[in-house]
C-alpha cells in the first residue's frame, strides 16, 4: 500500500506540474489572440472611455505577468470582487469571475460538470458495450460477414462527423418516428428516468465515434492473445472455444480497454464540444467553446484545467487499473 | 449588444447581429395573414410558454440589455416609459406609452423631455414605482459594472459622457429630475425629437434602490410588468417566468400576458430548434423561438408542407446587410470604382447565398424598405438582376483602370448569412464579370469586428450590416454616416468616414423635429443624398421566417422587430 | 517401469505414415511409431526436424489451421483424425496432456494457476467448483509446490521458472491422462531446475503408469528419461529403437553426428596456445540496478584477469550475474563501484558476440553494412577498402563474400552468429565477450561456432570471455573457469581443476546435475540425487 | 495519456520486436492480403482524383467556386431544379444548394484539401512525435523528464479550443489549409511521441543497438540508422489511424466555424454545410459523407494491412501454433515505462 501511495504522491506532484504549465500557455495563447477584450465585454456601441474604465474593471491594462500572479492568488486564497452595490468574497480556490457574466468561474464549472459528466458517463457505458462487443464478436468470427458488417458500422462511426450522425438521428428517431423525446437536459437529481431518455440519444452519438476505435483495440488485442502460447495450452486440453474466448481471450483485452477508456473519458469531458453543442447540452464543452469565442480568459483557463485535471486523473486511474488488472505491471 | 454566439454557425444564422442578438421582440407579418395560423379560437389565459432559443438569455438586467424597443422576453419583466406598439405590420413601428401617461412632452426645441407615471404602478413585491426608480434604472446603467446598453443616454444627457454611475458617483445624474414620485423630466444637450423611441429601451425601466445588488442584479431583477423572474440558470440559460400578481392589465394597454408560465430555453442547435418546432410534440406545441430564424434548407421542407407553412410567421425587421468602402484607400477613393463595383454586383446570386428570396430581399436603398424609416426607393446604379457588367467595365474605363483591378474583399468567417463567405463569394463570382479579380480575405469573428471598426486597421472593401435600435432613420443614419460620429480610438461605425457639413447639418435639423412622420420623410431623402456619394453597396434586406408550435394563437408580428410577439401569444 | 501392456489391447499411441504439409512445405514424411501405455518415447531433432508436430498432430492441434494432415493417428483408443470436434477435446487432457516448453508464456498470465489447472479440470469431469479447486491443490502437492493451498492462488508471473513447469505438470495430471507429451519441457530451465523436472516426470511416470512422449532437441535430456529413442531429421525418421542401443550404438551417420556434437562436461579441452600477458584487469566489480529498497546488485565484487590468447568461461545460472558482468567488460555498462583497467596501459578495443543471433543484428540492414559498422565510424573514408575488408571478413568466419548484400534473416542462426563474429572482428578487437553464444544453437552448430572460436583465438591471439550457462559448452571452450552465483564468483581456477575437482558445493550441484548420455549412468546419477533440493 | 495505453497501443499497434524481415518481405505479406490491395487501391484512387481534379473538372466543364443562381429555386431556400439534386450532363452530380457551385467539383477540389490537411497534419504529429519520443527515450534523464512533461502537458490540452486559440492567431493571409494541418499537428502529437518512446526504450535494449554503440557510432547516427527503422512499424500503423481522425478534427473545426476557409471547399466543410439540408436535398449530404466513409475504410484496412505485412508472427499465426525456440525469447514481460 506503500507502494500505491508513493505513487499518487508522485503522480499528484506530476499533475500539478501539468495543470501549472497548462494555465500558463492558456493565459499567454489567450492573451494574443485576437479580439478586444474590453470592448467584446463592454459591447459593440460602448464608447471609448467607457471601453477603458471596463478594462481597467477587469485589469486588462495590467501587465500578463501580474494578472498572472493575481490569477494564483486567487486560486490560493481566494479573491474579493465587487458587484457595484456590495463586495464579494470568491473562496480559494478561486479560477476568477468570468468577463461575460461576472460569475464566479468555480460555481460555473460546478453547474456545467454534472451536464458533461452525465453525458460522458452515459456515453462510456454504451461505447463500452458497443465497442466491446463488436470487437469481441469480430475477434471471433473473423472474416466472417458479421465481423466485415459490424467493422463497417463502428468505422461508419468515425467517418461521420456527429453533427451529422446525431441531426439525423434527431430527424428520424424523435422527429419523424417519435421514439424519444427532443433531448433537453434534466439533471439526474431531479427525475432520473427523464434524466436518462433525454440523454440516451446524446450518449448513443458520442458512443458510435468511440465504439470503433474500442472494437479495433479489443479486436487486435484478442488476435495478438489468442496467438499467445497460453491459449494453445487451454486449447491442447480440451477447453471450449466459447471458454477460449470469452474467459482467456477477453481478459488479455481487459487492461487495454479500461486504459483507453481511461483516456478517451478524461478527453470526452473537454471534448464533447460538438456533442453537446448539438443536443443543447449546457456543459463544459459548449461554455468553453463559447469562452473562446468572445475571449473570456478566466473560464477558458478554469474550464481548460478542469479538463486537464480530468484528463491526468483518467490516465491515473488507469495505470492503477492497468496494474491490477495485471500483477505483473509496476507501476511507477 | 453582445457579441452573438459563434457556437455553431447556424446559432450564428439565426440570430441576426447587431442589434437583436440580445433579445429583440415583435409582432405580426406584413400581409396580416398571422392569424389564420392559431386557429379560429378566441386566446384564453394559462398554460406555459416553451420558448426555445439559441442564444442565453444573458444580462438579465435592464442595464446592460441592448435591446430594440425593450426586447421580447425582456419586456414582459420590464415596463419602460415608453414602448412598442403591439400591432401587426407598419402599425407595431409606432412608439406608445408604457409606465408614462404619454410619450413624452418635450419642450420647444426638444431639448427636455417630461414624463409622467401612471397611477397604481407597483412592482412584484407590491411595492409603488417612483419616478426615482426610473431615474436609478437610468444612473445604473452608466456603472462600468453594468456596461452593455446603447450609447445614446450618454451621447444625449448633458453630463452623460462623464458620468460613471451611482455606484462610484452618489451624487447622481442631474440632468434627470425627478420633482415628484410620478414625474421624471430629461435634459438633453442637444435637440433630440426621437428620443420617444429611446424611452422603449430597458435602460429606462425602474429599478429600486434599496433591490440593487449590482452585477448580480441579473439573477432575480425586480419585475414590473406582467411576468416575474422564478429562476435564471447559468445567466440566462433557462429562464422561468410566472405570473406578476402586482401587475395589473388596466395599467398596460400593450401586453396581453395569456401564459401563465414562460419557459425560456436556451443553448440549443438552431436546426434542432426549428425540427422540434416542426415536430410540435408534447410542450413543444406550446413553444415559439425568438431568435432563431428557419434556414434555407428547412424553409425548402416547409414549403412543400401546406400544415408548417400555416405555422410559419413573416416579418420584417429593420436591417440592411451591404459592402462597405473606405475611401481613404486607394482605388476607393476614387468614386467611380465605387460605383462600378455598384453596378456590377450581381444581387440574385447575393439573395441565393443568403437563403433564396423568401429570406433576403435586394436592396438597392441603405434605409429599409419600411414606411417608419421614411424609406424613399432609388436605384442609383442599377445593377438588375444580375449586375450590369458593362456599365461596370466602361467606369473603370473612365477611372483609369481599363486593364482590370485587383481589389480584396474583407469578411468575416463566421457563417452567419450576413458577411459570410459565401456572400463574398458571390460578389467575387459577379466582379470577375466586370474584370475585377476579387481576394478574399476572411477574419475570425473577433478580428473581423475589431478590424473594420478600427480606422487605423479598416479595410478598404468589406461586408458589413446594420439594424435598427428603434424602427427610424435616425440610429440607422447617424451613426454610419454622421462625421461627428467618427471615434478615433474606439469602436467607429462611419466607416465610410464620411464627414459631410449638409449632411451633419440636415442630421440636426432633422433630430428637432418632434413629428416623427416629417421626420421620416426627411430621414428618406437624406438617405438617397448620401447614396449619391456610393460609401455602400447595398445588398439586401433579410426577411424572418420563424416556425412556432400547433397550440400557439394570437400571433402579432411588427415591423419594429419582424419577429412574434410573446407578449401577445396565447397557448389555449 | 519397462513393461508394456500386453494382448489384443491396442497401443497408447499409433502413429502410421504421418504427413503434415504447411502451405507448400511438408514438415512431417511418412512417420510411423507406436507407444505402448506406460513407455516412454522421445522424438529427438534438431529444430525444423518436425518434432514438435508431430507432438501437436497427436492432440490434433492442426485441425482448423490450415495445416494438411495425412497418414493415421490413433491416441488412447481414438482416431485423431476422424474424431468429432467433441471427442477431441475429450481426448485433450483426459486421455492426453501436453505439457509445453516455455512455462511462463504457457500459462494464462491474467488468473491463479489454481484456477487455471480447475478449469481444465472442470472440462473433463464435471465437478463443482469447489472439488475442482480441491483437486488443483492436490496435484499441485504432488508435482511438489510447498504450501499449495496457499501457491495455487498466486498468479504464474509469482512462481519462478521451475515451479511453473511443475504447474504446467500438475495441469497435465488433473485429469489422470492415459499419455503425457512433454514438448522441449526443460530448455528454458536451469541445469539444476532441469533436472528437478526430469525426476519428477520420472516418478510420476513410476507412480501412475502413464506414457510419456517426449520431444527434445537434447540427447543428454532424452537419455536421462525415456526407454525408447525416435531420431528426426527433416521431418523423417533417421533411427528408431531402445535408448542404449541408439545411444550407445547409433546405426545411423546423423545420430552419430549428433552424439558427436553433443559438448561432454567430462571431457577435457583440447589443448590451447600458452597464455599471454594481461589484457583487462577487473577489480571489484559491482552493479546495482533499481533504486531505494528494490535496489539489488547483480554483480557484486568480482575480480577477474583476462590474458591474451586465453579463454576465461564464466559459468553460471540464470539471474547469477553472468550477462551484466559481460557488458560491464565491454562497457556498455558502467559499473557502479570498482574499475577495469587495461592490462598494458592503453584500453584494449573489447568487443562482443551477442546471445542471440535473432535480435543482434538488425533486420532492415544487410549483414555486410553491419559488419562494416566498426569500420565507418573509425573513420574510413575508401568505400572500395571497407567492402574488400568486409568480405575478407566474411570469409574467414566461413561464409560467402557474395553475402554481404544479404538481410539476417536469410540466415540461419549458425550463419547469423559468425556474422556477429565477424561484425566482433572488424574493429580488430583484442578482447572479446561472447554472451551465450551458441545457447541459442543445436548440437552441431554449436560445435562448428565453438570450433571457429577457437580457431579464431589461435590465430590472432585474442582473449575471449566465455560466459553461458551451459556447464559442457564452457568446458569445450575454455582454458580458465569461474562460476557465478548471485553476483559472485563462488569458484574460479583451470577448467580442468574446477570440473574434475569441484571444491564449492554449488560447482558440485550444478555438474551433478549435467544430463548423461550414458542412461545407465543417468539413472544411478538420479537414484543420487533422491533427496529432492527444492527449486 | 496513460502509460498503460502506450503500452497497450504499442501492442495493438506492431511487434514490439524488429520483424525480421526485408522491404521485400513486407510487400510480399502485402501483397497476400486481397482487402489490403483492394484498400490500396482505393487510397490511390482517393488521391489520384485529389491530384486530378483540375483536369476531372475541366474535362466537366465546371469548377467549384461559380455560382449557377438559375440552377436552384430561390423562393424555396435554394433548392437544386431538377432531378437527384440537378444531375445532368454538365453537372454529374448535382449543384449545390443556394449557389449552385457544382458538386462533383466541389468533392474532388474537396479531396484535395481534405487529404491534404490530414496528410500533412499526421505528417506534421509524426515528425513532432518521433523526434520527441525518440530523444525522451535516448536522452538524458533530465531531458526524459522536460520531454515527458511536455507529452503529458500536450495530452492534457483540448484539442479543439487550443485548435480555435491558434487559428484566430495567425494573421489571416497564411494559407490556411496549411494553417489547420499545422495547427492540429502541432497540438495533436502526444499520443505519437508517447508510442515513439516507449517503443525506442524497447529497442534500445536490443543487442543489435548495443552492438551499433560497440561499433563507437554516435547518439544521433544510432537514433538515424539502427532505431528509426524500427520504429517505422508502429508509427506507420498507427499514422494510419491518424490520418482518418484528422479528416474528421478538419471537419469538426469546420464545424465551429474555423476551419479552411470558403471558398475553398473540404469535405469537412461540405458535412457542415450540408447536414440541415438531409432532408430537402439528400444527396448533397450523402456525397461529402460517403466520400469520406469510403476515405476512412481504405485507411484502416490499409493500416490494418500494413499492421499484418510488418508483424512477422502475424504471417506465422497461419502455421501451427507450436513455439520455436527462438520466439520463445520473445516474450518479454509487460511492464508500464516510465521515468514519471
Amino acid at each position: 500500500m506503500t507502494r500505491l501511495a508513493g505513487f499518487v504522491l508522485r503522480r499528484a506532484a506530476g499533475a500539478l506540474i501539468t495543470l501549472f504549465a497548462i494555465s500558463v500557455i492558456v493565459y499567454v495563447v489567450f492573451y494574443v489572440t485576437p479580439g478586444n477584450v474590453a470592448q467584446i465585454t463592454c459591447g459593440p456601441r460602448c464608447s471609448p472611455a467607457q471601453v477603458h474604465q471596463v478594462a481597467e474593471q477587469l485589469h486588462l491594462h495590467d501587465p500578463l505577468y501580474e494578472r498572472y500572479w493575481h490569477f494564483l492568488q486567487g486560486l490560493v486564497v481566494g479573491q474579493d470582487y465587487s458587484t457595484g452595490t456590495s463586495v464579494e468574497h470568491c473562496p480559494a480556490p478561486c479560477l476568477g469571475l468570468s468577463y461575460q457574466s461576472d460569475q464566479q468561474v468555480t460555481r460555473l464549472i460546478l453547474t456545467k460538470l454534472p451536464v458533461s459528466l452525465s453525458l460522458v458517463f452515459g456515453a462510456m457505458v454504451l461505447w463500452l458495450v458497443l465497442g466491446v462487443g463488436t470487437g469481441v464478436l469480430s475477434a471471433w468470427r473473423r472474416g466472417r460477414l458479421t465481423e466485415r458488417l459490424l467493422t463497417g458500422i463502428t468505422l461508419a462511426g468515425v467517418a461521420t462527423p456527429v453533427f451529422v450522425i446525431g441531426l439525423v438521428l434527431m430527424i428520424v428517431v424523435c422527429g419523424e418516428l417519435e421514439l424519444l423525446p427532443f433531448p433537453q437536459y434534466v439533471a439526474f437529481t431531479d427525475d432520473p428516468e427523464q434524466w436518462a431518455w433525454n440523454l440516451l440519444l446524446p450518449w448513443f452519438s458520442l458512443a458510435l465515434i468511440e465504439a470503433a476505435a474500442f472494437a479495433r483495440l479489443t479486436r487486435a488485442a484478442m488476435l495478438e492473445t489468442l496467438a499467445e502460447d497460453h491459449i494453445r495450452t487451454f486449447r491442447a486440453y480440451g477447453v471450449g472455444e466459447r471458454s477460449v474466448i470469452g474467459r482467456h481471450a477477453l481478459r488479455g483485452a481487459f487492461a487495454p480497454v479500461i486504459a483507453l477508456n481511461a483516456n478517451n473519458f478524461g478527453g470526452a469531458v473537454g471534448g464533447a464540444v460538438l456533442t453537446e453543442t448539438l443536443f443543447g447540452l449546457p456543459g463544459i464543452g459548449q461554455e468553453l467553446v463559447h469562452a473562446v469565442n468572445v475571449v473570456d480568459l478566466p473560464v477558458v483557463v478554469g474550464m481548460v484545467l478542469v479538463i486537464g485535471f480530468f484528463v491526468v486523473i483518467a490516465n491515473a486511474v488507469a495505470d492503477v487499473l492497468y496494474a491490477v488488472a495485471d500483477r505483473r505491471v509496476v507501476l511507477t | 449588444m453582445r457579441q452573438p454566439s459563434l457556437t455553431a454557425r447556424r446559432v450564428a444564422a439565426a440570430s441576426v447581429g447587431l442589434v437583436l442578438a440580445a433579445g429583440a421582440a415583435a409582432c405580426g407579418p406584413k400581409d396580416n395573414d398571422a392569424k389564420g395560423a392559431g386557429g379560429d379560437s378566441t386566446p384564453h389565459k394559462g398554460g406555459t410558454l416553451t420558448v426555445l432559443n439559441s442564444n442565453p438569455q444573458q444580462d438579465f438586467d435592464p442595464a446592460r440589455l441592448y435591446t430594440s424597443g425593450g426586447g421580447n422576453v425582456p419586456s414582459l419583466v420590464f415596463r419602460t416609459l415608453t414602448t412598442r406598439n403591439r400591432e401587426n405590420g407598419a402599425a407595431g413601428a409606432e412608439v406608445v406609452p408604457d409606465l408614462a401617461t404619454d410619450t413624452g412632452r418635450p419642450n420647444k426645441d426638444a431639448t427636455v423631455w417630461t414624463y409622467t407615471l401612471k397611477k397604481g404602478l407597483k412592482y412584484e413585491d407590491g411595492t409603488a414605482i417612483t419616478a426615482a426608480d426610473v431615474k436609478y434604472g437610468i444612473e445604473r446603467s452608466f456603472a462600468a459594472e453594468l456596461s452593455g446598453g446603447a450609447p445614446y443616454l450618454r451621447d444625449w444627457l448633458i453630463g452623460g459622457a462623464d458620468y460613471e454611475g451611482p455606484y462610484k458617483d452618489k451624487g447622481g445624474l442631474d440632468s434627470i429630475e425627478t420633482p415628484d414620485a410620478r414625474t421624471i423630466v430629461f435634459h438633453l444637450d442637444k435637440p433630440e425629437g426621437e428620443f420617444p423611441y429611446l424611452a422603449t429601451q430597458t435602460q429606462f425601466t425602474p429599478v429600486p434602490k434599496a433591490k440593487d445588488t449590482g452585477t448580480k442584479y441579473e439573477e432575480h431583477p425586480v419585475s414590473s410588468g406582467p411576468y416575474k423572474v422564478v429562476s435564471n440558470e447559468n445567466d440566462g440559460e433557462r429562464v422561468v417566468l410566472e405570473r406578476n400578481t402586482y401587475w395589473s392589465a388596466s395599467t398596460d394597454a400593450e401586453r396581453k400576458a395569456y401564459p401563465d408560465r414562460i419557459d425560456v430555453r436556451s443553448g440549443l442547435d438552431s436546426s434542432v430548434i426549428n425540427q422540434r418546432l416542426a415536430a410540435s410534440q408534447g410542450a413543444d406545441a406550446a413553444a415559439v423561438t425568438t431568435d432563431t430564424n428557419l434556414g434555407p434548407a428547412e424553409l425548402a421542407k416547409v414549403t412543400g408542407d401546406k400544415e408548417l407553412a400555416a405555422r410559419v410567421g413573416t416579418g420584417h425587421f429593420g436591417y440592411t446587410n451591404y459592402i462597405a468602402f473606405n475611401p481613404t484607400i486607394k482605388p476607393f477613393d476614387n468614386v467611380k470604382v465605387r460605383q462600378a463595383i455598384s453596378y456590377a454586383v450581381d444581387r440574385s446570386s447575393v439573395v441565393n447565398a443568403a437563403g433564396g428570396s423568401a429570406l433576403a430581399e435586394p436592396a438597392t436603398t441603405f434605409l429599409p424598405d419600411q414606411k417608419s424609416f421614411g424609406h424613399t426607393p432609388y436605384d442609383l446604379f442599377p445593377a438588375g438582376r444580375s449586375g450590369n457588367a458593362a456599365k461596370a467595365r466602361q467606369l473603370l474605363e473612365e477611372a483609369g483602370y481599363e486593364n482590370g483591378l485587383t481589389i480584396t474583399l474583407t469578411h468575416s468567417n463566421s457563417r452567419d448569412f450576413e458577411t459570410s463567405p459565401e456572400i463574398a463569394t458571390a460578389i467575387q463570382d459577379a466582379l470577375k464579370k466586370a474584370g475585377i479579380t476579387v481576394e478574399l480575405q476572411g477574419l475570425e469573428e473577433n478580428d473581423y469586428s475589431d478590424t473594420i471598426h478600427d480606422v487605423k486597421s479598416e479595410p478598404g472593401f468589406f461586408l458589413a450590416h446594420w439594424g435598427a435600435d428603434w424602427p427610424s432613420g435616425g440610429p440607422f443614419l447617424a451613426p454610419i454616416f454622421d462625421g461627428r460620429q467618427i471615434v478615433k480610438d474606439g469602436a467607429n461605425f462611419n466607416t465610410g468616414l464620411l464627414n459631410d457639413k449638409t449632411v451633419n447639418a440636415e442630421i440636426d435639423a432633422i433630430n428637432k423635429l418632434t413629428d416623427l412622420d416629417a421626420a421620416a420623410k426627411r430621414w428618406g431623402a437624406l438617405d438617397k443624398k448620401i447614396g449619391e456619394q456610393a460609401l455602400t453597396v447595398p445588398l439586401f434586406h433579410p426577411v424572418y421566417k420563424r416556425l412556432y408550435g400547433q397550440d400557439i394563437k394570437n400571433v402579432v408580428i411588427s415591423d419594429w422587430t419582424g419577429v412574434l410577439d410573446i407578449s401577445q401569444v396565447a397557448v389555449k | 517401469m519397462n513393461g508394456s501392456r500386453q494382448g489384443e489391447s491396442p497401443s497408447l499411441v499409433e502413429v502410421t505414415g504421418l504427413c503434415v504439409e504447411f502451405g507448400g512445405l511438408r514438415a512431417v514424411d511418412q512417420l510411423s511409431f507406436r507407444l505402448e501405455g506406460g513407455a516412454a518415447l522421445a522424438l529427438v531433432g534438431e529444430s525444423g526436424s518436425g518434432k514438435s508436430t508431430v507432438a501437436a498432430a497427436l492432440l490434433g492441434l492442426h485441425r482448423g489451421t490450415g495445416a494438411r494432415v495425412g497418414g493415421s493417428v490413433q491416441v488412447a483408443g481414438i482416431d485423431v483424425q476422424r474424431a468429432s470436434d467433441d471427442e477431441l477435446r475429450r481426448l485433450r487432457g483426459g486421455g492426453a496432456a501436453m505439457v509445453f516448453q516455455d512455462p511462463l508464456s504457457s500459462l494464462d498470465p491474467y488468473y491463479a494457476i489454481g484456477d487455471q489447472i480447475a478449469e481444465v479440470y472442470r472440462v473433463h469431469a464435471r465437478g463443482s467448483r469447489r472439488a475442482a479447486r480441491a483437486r488443483a491443490v492436490e496435484v499441485l502437492d504432488r508435482v511438489g509446490i510447498p504450501d499449495a493451498r496457499r501457491r495455487s492462488r498466486s498468479r504464474p508471473h509469482e512462481f519462478s521458472g521451475g515451479m511453473r513447469q511443475r504447474a504446467l505438470i500438475a495441469m497435465a495430471l488433473a485429469c489422470e491422462p492415459d499419455l503425457l507429451i512433454a514438448d522441449e519441457p526443460t530448455t528454458a530451465l536451469d541445469v539444476t531446475v532441469q533436472a528437478q523436472i526430469l525426476d519428477l516426470l520420472h516418478a510420476l511416470r513410476e507412480e501412475t503408469g502413464m506414457g510419456l512422449l517426449l520431444v527434445t532437441h537434447d540427447v543428454g535430456v532424452a537419455a536421462e528419461s525415456v526407454d525408447e529413442v525416435l531420431v528426426m531429421r527433416h521431418g523423417r525418421t533417421v533411427e528408431h529403437g531402445p535408448v542404449g542401443a541408439v545411444l550407445g550404438a547409433p546405426a545411423q551417420s546423423y545420430t552419430r553426428e549428433l552424439l558427436d556434437a553433443v559438448p561432454r562436461v567430462d571431457a577435457p579441452r583440447a589443448p590451447s596456445a600458452p597464455a599471454g600477458e594481461v589484457v583487462l584487469e577487473a577489480t571489484g566489480l559491482r552493479r546495482e540496478f533499481g533504486r531505494g529498497k528494490r535496489a539489488f546488485a547483480a554483480v557484486d565484487d568480482v575480480s577477474l584477469t583476462i590474458r591474451r590468447g586465453e579463454t576465461l568461461g564464466v559459468v553460471g545460472e540464470s539471474g547469477s550475474g553472468k550477462t551484466t558482468l559481460g557488458r560491464m567488460l565491454v562497457g556498455l555498462l558502467q559499473p557502479t563501484a570498482g574499475e577495469i583497467k587495461p592490462g598494458g596501459g592503453v584500453r584494449p578495443e573489447v568487443q562482443m558476440v551477442f546471445q542471440d543471433p535473432v535480435s543482434s543484428l538488425n533486420p532492415r540492414r544487410s549483414v555486410g553494412e553491419s559488419i562494416a559498422d566498426p569500420l565507418r565510424a573509425r573513420g574510413e573514408p575508401d568505400e572500395g577498402r571497407v567492402r574488400g575488408r568486409v568480405r575478407e571478413l566474411l570469409e574467414r568466419v566461413g561464409l560467402e563474400a557474395a553475402h554481404y548484400d544479404r538481410y539476417p534473416h536469410e540466415f540461419s542462426g549458425g550463419q547469423r552468429q559468425r556474422v556477429g563474429i565477424a561484425r566482433a572482428l572488424a574493429a580488430d578487437p583484442r578482447v572479446i565477450v561472447c554472451d551465450e553464444p551458441v545457447s541459442a544453437l543445436d548440437v552441431t552448430t554449436q560445435a562448428q561456432v565453438v570450433a571457429l572460436l577457437g580457431e579464431l583465438q589461435r590465430e590472432l591471439g585474442l582473449a575471449l570471455v566465455f560466459v553461458a550457462h551451459d556447464l559442457a559448452v564452457v568446458r569445450q571452450a575454455s582454458d580458465r573457469v569461474a562460476v557465478m552465483r548471485r553476483g559472485r564468483i563462488v569458484e574460479s581456477g583451470p577448467a580442468d581443476e574446477v570440473y574434475d575437482n569441484p571444491q564449492d558445493p554449488y560447482t558440485q550441484q550444478l555438474l551433478a546435475a549435467v544430463p548423461a548420455l550414458d542412461p545407465g549412468l543417468a539413472a544411478r546419477r538420479r537414484a543420487a540425487r533422491r533427496e529432492p533440493a527444492m527449486v | 495519456m496513460s502509460e498503460a495505453l502506450v503500452a497497450t497501443q504499442a501492442a495493438g499497434t506492431g511487434p514490439a520486436l524488429p520483424a525480421a524481415s526485408g522491404a521485400r518481405q513486407f510487400w510480399r505479406r502485402l501483397w497476400t492480403q486481397r482487402a489490403a490491395l483492394v484498400a490500396a487501391a482505393v487510397v490511390a484512387l482517393l488521391v489520384l482524383l485529389a491530384l486530378a481534379a483540375p483536369l476531372l473538372t475541366a474535362i466537366e466543364g465546371q469548377d467549384p467556386t461559380t455560382y449557377h443562381p438559375s440552377l436552384v429555386d430561390s423562393a424555396r431556400g435554394g433548392v437544386p431544379v431538377g432531378p437527384f439534386g440537378g444531375v445532368s450532363g454538365d453537372h454529374w452530380l448535382g449543384v449545390e444548394p443556394q449557389t449552385g457551385r457544382d458538386l462533383f467539383a466541389r468533392l474532388v477540389y474537396g479531396a484535395r484539401v481534405s487529404l491534404g490537411v490530414a496528410l500533412t497534419a499526421t505528417a506534421v504529429q509524426v515528425l513532432i512525435g518521433v523526434v520527441v519520443g525518440v530523444a525522451a527515450a535516448l536522452g538524458s534523464q533530465w531531458v526524459d523528464q522536460v520531454l515527458s512533461r511536455l507529452t503529458d502537458i500536450i495530452v492534457a490540452l483540448p484539442l479543439m479550443i487550443m485548435a480555435l486559440a491558434l487559428l484566430a492567431i495567425v494573421p489571416s493571409n497564411f494559407p490556411r489549409p496549411l494553417l489547420v494541418a499545422l495547427v492540429i499537428g502541432l497540438v495533436a502529437w502526444g499520443n505519437i511521441a508517447k508510442i515513439t518512446r516507449a517503443q525506442t526504450l524497447t529497442l534500445k535494449g536490443l543487442d543489435y543497438v548495443s552492438a551499433a554503440r560497440l561499433s563507437g557510432w554516435s547518439t544521433w547516427r544510432i537514433a538515424r540508422r539502427e532505431l528509426l527503422p524500427g520504429l517505422a512499424a508502429p508509427v506507420i500503423t498507427y499514422a494510419a489511424l491518424l490520418v482518418p481522425i484528422n479528416i474528421t478534427v478538419e471537419a469538426a473545426l469546420s464545424f465551429l466555424g474555423v476551419g479552411v476557409k470558403p471558398p475553398t471547399p473540404s469535405w469537412g466543410q461540405m458535412l457542415t454545410a450540408a447536414d440541415v439540408w438531409y432532408q430537402a436535398a439528400p444527396q448533397y449530404l450523402l456525397l461529402p459523407a460517403g466520400a469520406l466513409f469510403v476515405t476512412v475504410l481504405a485507411l484502416t484496412v490499409l493500416g490494418d494491412g500494413v499492421r499484418t505485412a510488418l508483424d512477422p508472427r502475424a504471417a506465422s499465426r497461419l502455421r501451427v501454433g507450436t513455439g520455436r525456440r527462438q520466439e520463445a525469447k520473445a516474450t518479454a514481460p509487460v511492464a508500464t515505462e516510465g521515468a514519471s
